[in-house]
């Protein structure tokens, strides 16, 4: 393996500080969403070079546990969305501030 | 300086770049799109690390399930009047 | 001593129980769906948290989980040690069953007229599992699923009420913040396994002296994997989920979540703290002591959910920020912590979850009662409610009590032992003293406004024109059963604190 | 959507900052970190997506010992928690998706008009013409 694991990790972490870079600016509920997909392939990412790196396959199985998790989670997301946006009519999440209703 | 090196550098690139577009782009079709970028190329990576199979559901969950339900809901929710180019930095953000 | 042993996995039974009655529930919606027999699917509910219930005590009075050098049955390790069963796991499937059996039985009447029966029910059932088998949960791998698996379905749960807006932004608050924790948890689990190589908690225990180098990494990956608990207890960096959440849900949810939830997050922070990032070596590793980090949310914590709480005029908000309040409580059995020690505030910290556990799902279904009546959501909406209702204002009377800690009450006793143990703890870590100072003037801060909602209830006077409020059964049943275990806890408090000392004991050693 | 991509950059600012500066601290704790030079790598030879199945079932004994890829973890019940999930989050979405009218639940993807619409307007091959005669008995007579 000629690419340094350094490399795989600084890679991860910059996709994860974007990721947050997305979640902070952005009120758009998908984007969030999209934003959290960004996340959780960073550590991805990780997970998979440090499998390689330690040699044992920990690592990639429990990668496609977070995959499996993350579809359901987005699957779970879009719902809520969904139902946000037949009562709001937008998927803004500053817009629903009824809470003090 | 070898192959795996220089092909590792020109997909960082590719993913930061398509990432950083995700959160950029003020259209969120737009940010699904350059998501599906940014998905493919991580696969990429997988393969080189030896996780052939990792990469294969990568392209198969996120790819073919994940992003499909996030264009799909995009386009939902997608407001259809047209002041949406007017009014987006508002409305659509 | 049994004339047949069971198999080691039996000791799960209070998990299976619950997927089965799940998957019972599942059932019985797809041969009829849309059925509105709510008897038939809260009573399936209610038998199966009350069988988890039964067999999780029979099985910590029978001895599971208890090292066979102390007498009892040996901890039982199932799955190559990713699922363990002690004392610890089997004291917070107690307290996980018993919550989502009274939610259950008070869901009865509020959920009455809601087109979702079956759905609600498998939907909590399932979740109730995902918070049982984290409190078995012995590896990253399996907390991070069971996280999720008890996340996922409350998500669903808050925002219910589809037509209703406040439901669904509290849904959707929940979700969000839910997202983002679980993606900062699970790549704080990446660098714990790229420091350690393993992402079970006793090989990562093991793996420790040798990672040395990697002491950074470690350090964020825990960093991260706190931020992971604080979610799922409500606790400083994640709690503004909490009230937004709690209030827009419906209140039986409320009462699920902010009880068995937190108890559930308290059990998986307990259980990595103390079997995967054990004091000394950690330290040596990391380099710094990471109770600090406990020190200073729980401080924070404490004292935000209580200054939160006191300036609310909405009592259902007002819950919702003494729950964050109480995580801060309870923060201290991880706070408290040293090397040669601390199981006395960490079995205190347990103690507090189990009698929480009843109070505060009182306290919540209270609020469902008076959601259910519509009487309104201030304080002065509740004025003068016991003309009406004096049992229910009772049961409310006594949970405000011991939710303030006042002494002859349950909350009292494990507030006192938190507050004993933090003290003890100061002996290795001065800046305990602080947390137990923090703890005494919190309290006394809370005795306010819980006092003020019982002042409103029976001796304000009552609001004018207010008709005959009706007495739904199932409400009333789980509030005076809630009422009655809070009470009960007392008598029985020295065998509680018995078992989660001991539970503490074995978790720690 | 038929517009070109627009880059949205206004009161962003705090949060790139905030953002590049954790990129930061990440990178400085990466770069102290003493990783070996060599990763361990996984073994010539056997075959890495088999030995994945094999620890997604526990089957210790298939297992492959040689090299270091044999401390995979078992993963036997995280498979059977992630099915159990997986039906949490079938049921959740469902209940999210579905539409209901006057409290019943219909189908989540249905059209706005009712069953009974269909029986006043029966399909027809006729490209649509629309006279008396075939929509009250059918298109048979035509």
């Amino acid at each position: 393996m000629n690419v340094p694991i350094e490399y795989f990790v600084l890679l991860s972490m910059a996709l994860f500080s974007i990721g947050l870079f997305g979640i902070l600016t952005r009120r758009n509920a998908l984007m969030f969403l999209m934003s959290v997909e960004i996340m959780v392939n960073a550590a991805n990412i990780n997970l998979i070079a440090f499998a390689l790196y330690h040699g044992n396959l920990t690592g990639q199985v429990f990668a496609l546990f977070v995959m499996a998790l993350a579809a359901a989670e987005v699957a779970i997301g879009l719902g809520i969305i969904l139902v946000l946006y037949r009562n709001f009519r937008d998927v803004d999440v500053t817009v629903p501030t009824t809470m003090r209703w | 300086m070898t192959y795996e090196l220089i092909a590792f550098a020109l997909f960082a690139f590719v993913t930061l770049a398509s990432a950083l577009g995700v959160v950029l782009l003020a259209d969120p079709w737009h940010s699904a799109l350059m998501l599906g970028v940014t998905l493919v190329s991580v696969a990429v990576y997988y393969v080189m690390l030896a996780a052939e199979f990792v990469a294969m559901m990568q392209i198969l969950v996120y790819v073919g399930g994940v992003l499909i339900l996030i264009t799909f809901a995009v386009m939902l929710t997608q407001r259809d009047d047209a002041d949406v180019d007017e009014t987006d930095e508002v409305v659509q953000t | 001593m049994a004339v047949f042993e069971l198999p080691d996995w039996a000791a799960l039974a209070p998990a299976l129980i619950l997927v089965a009655t799940a998957l019972a529930l599942f059932v019985i919606d797809s041969i009829n769906p849309h059925t509105k027999n709510r008897s038939l699917l809260a009573g399936t509910t209610a038998v199966g948290s009350l069988a988890a219930l039964g067999v999780a005590v029979w099985f910590m009075v029978a001895g599971v989980g208890t090292p066979t050098a102390a007498g009892g049955r040996g901890v039982v390790e199932l799955f190559g040690g990713q699922l363990v069963v002690d004392q610890m796991a089997l004291f917070f499937m107690t307290v996980v069953s018993v919550v989502t059996a009274l939610v259950a039985v008070a869901s009865y009447d509020y959920m009455g007229d809601h087109a979702y029966q079956a759905e609600y029910y498998s939907l909590m059932m399932l979740a109730a599992t995902g918070m049982a088998t984290m409190a078995a949960a012995n590896s990253l791998v399996t907390i991070f699923i069971a996280l999720e698996l008890a996340s996922l379905p409350s998500y669903a749960l808050v925002s219910i009420l589809k037509d209703n807006r406040g439901s669904v932004e509290g849904g959707l608050k929940y979700f969000l913040i839910g997202a983002l924790s679980s993606a900062i948890f699970v790549y704080g689990i990446s660098l714990v396994y790229g420091a350690t190589g393993h992402l079970q908690l006793e090989a990562i225990a093991d793996n420790l002296q040798g990672a040395g180098e990697y002491g950074g990494l470690l350090g964020l990956g825990i960093l991260m994997l706190i931020g992971g608990f604080a979610f799922k207890t409500a606790s400083v960096p994640f709690h503004f989920w909490a009230p937004d959440a709690y209030e827009g849900a419906p209140a039986p949810v409320a009462a699920f979540l902010s009880s068995a939830s937190k108890a559930a997050g308290f059990v998986i922070a307990f259980r990595v703290f103390t079997t995967a990032f054990p004091l000394e070596p950690t330290t040596a590793v990391i380099g710094v002591d990471w109770t600090l980090a406990f020190i200073i949310l729980a401080i924070v914590t404490m004292t935000l959910g209580n200054f939160a709480a006191a300036t609310q005029d909405n009592v259902k908000r007002m819950l919702a920020y003494s729950s964050i309040g109480h995580a801060g409580y309870a923060l201290i059995g991880l706070a408290g912590l040293s090397a040669d020690g601390g199981e006395i505030v960490m079995g205190a910290a347990m103690m507090h979850l189990l009698v929480y556990g009843f109070m505060n799902t009182g306290a919540f279904l209270f609020v469902a009662l008076a959601e259910y009546w519509g009487v309104g959501r201030t304080f002065e909406d509740y004025n003068g409610l016991s003309n009406q209702a004096p049992v229910a204002c009772f049961a409310l009377g006594i949970f405000m009590f011991s939710l303030a800690g006042i002494p002859p009450l349950g909350g009292f006793w494990s507030k006192y032992f938190l507050f004993t143990g933090a003290i003890q703890a100061a002996t290795a870590n001065s800046a305990m003293l602080i947390v137990a100072a923090a703890l005494v003037v919190n309290s006394a801060i809370s005795l306010y406004y819980y006092a003020r909602l019982v002042k409103a209830v029976w001796i304000e006077d009552p609001v004018s024109g207010r008709d005959t409020l009706a007495q739904p059964t199932g409400l009333y049943a789980a509030i005076i059963f809630a009422a009655v275990l809070t009470v009960v806890a007392l008598p029985v408090f020295g065998p509680i604190a018995d078992a989660a000392l001991e539970a503490a004991t074995v978790a720690i050693s | 959507m038929t517009n070109g991509p627009q880059l949205r950059l206004g009161e962003s600012l705090l949060p790139g900052i905030l953002a590049v500066a954790l990129f930061g601290v990440m990178a400085m704790i990466a770069l102290n970190t003493g990783f070996a030079d060599e990763m361990v790598g996984f073994p010539e030879g056997i075959s890495v997506t088999s030995e994945i199945g094999y620890a997604l079932f526990d089957f210790t004994a298939l297992q492959s010992t040689e090299g270091s890829i044999g401390n995979t973890e078992p993963f036997l019940v995280s498979f059977l928690l992630v099915a159990v999930v997986l039906d949490a989050a079938l049921d959740a979405a469902l209940v999210l998706a579905k539409r209901e009218t006057e409290g019943k639940p219909i189908a989540a993807l249905s059209s706005v008009s009712t069953g009974d619409s269909a029986s006043t307007q029966p399909a027809a091959t006729d490209g649509g013409a629309e006279d008396g005669s075939s929509r009250s008995s059918g298109g048979e007579q035509r």
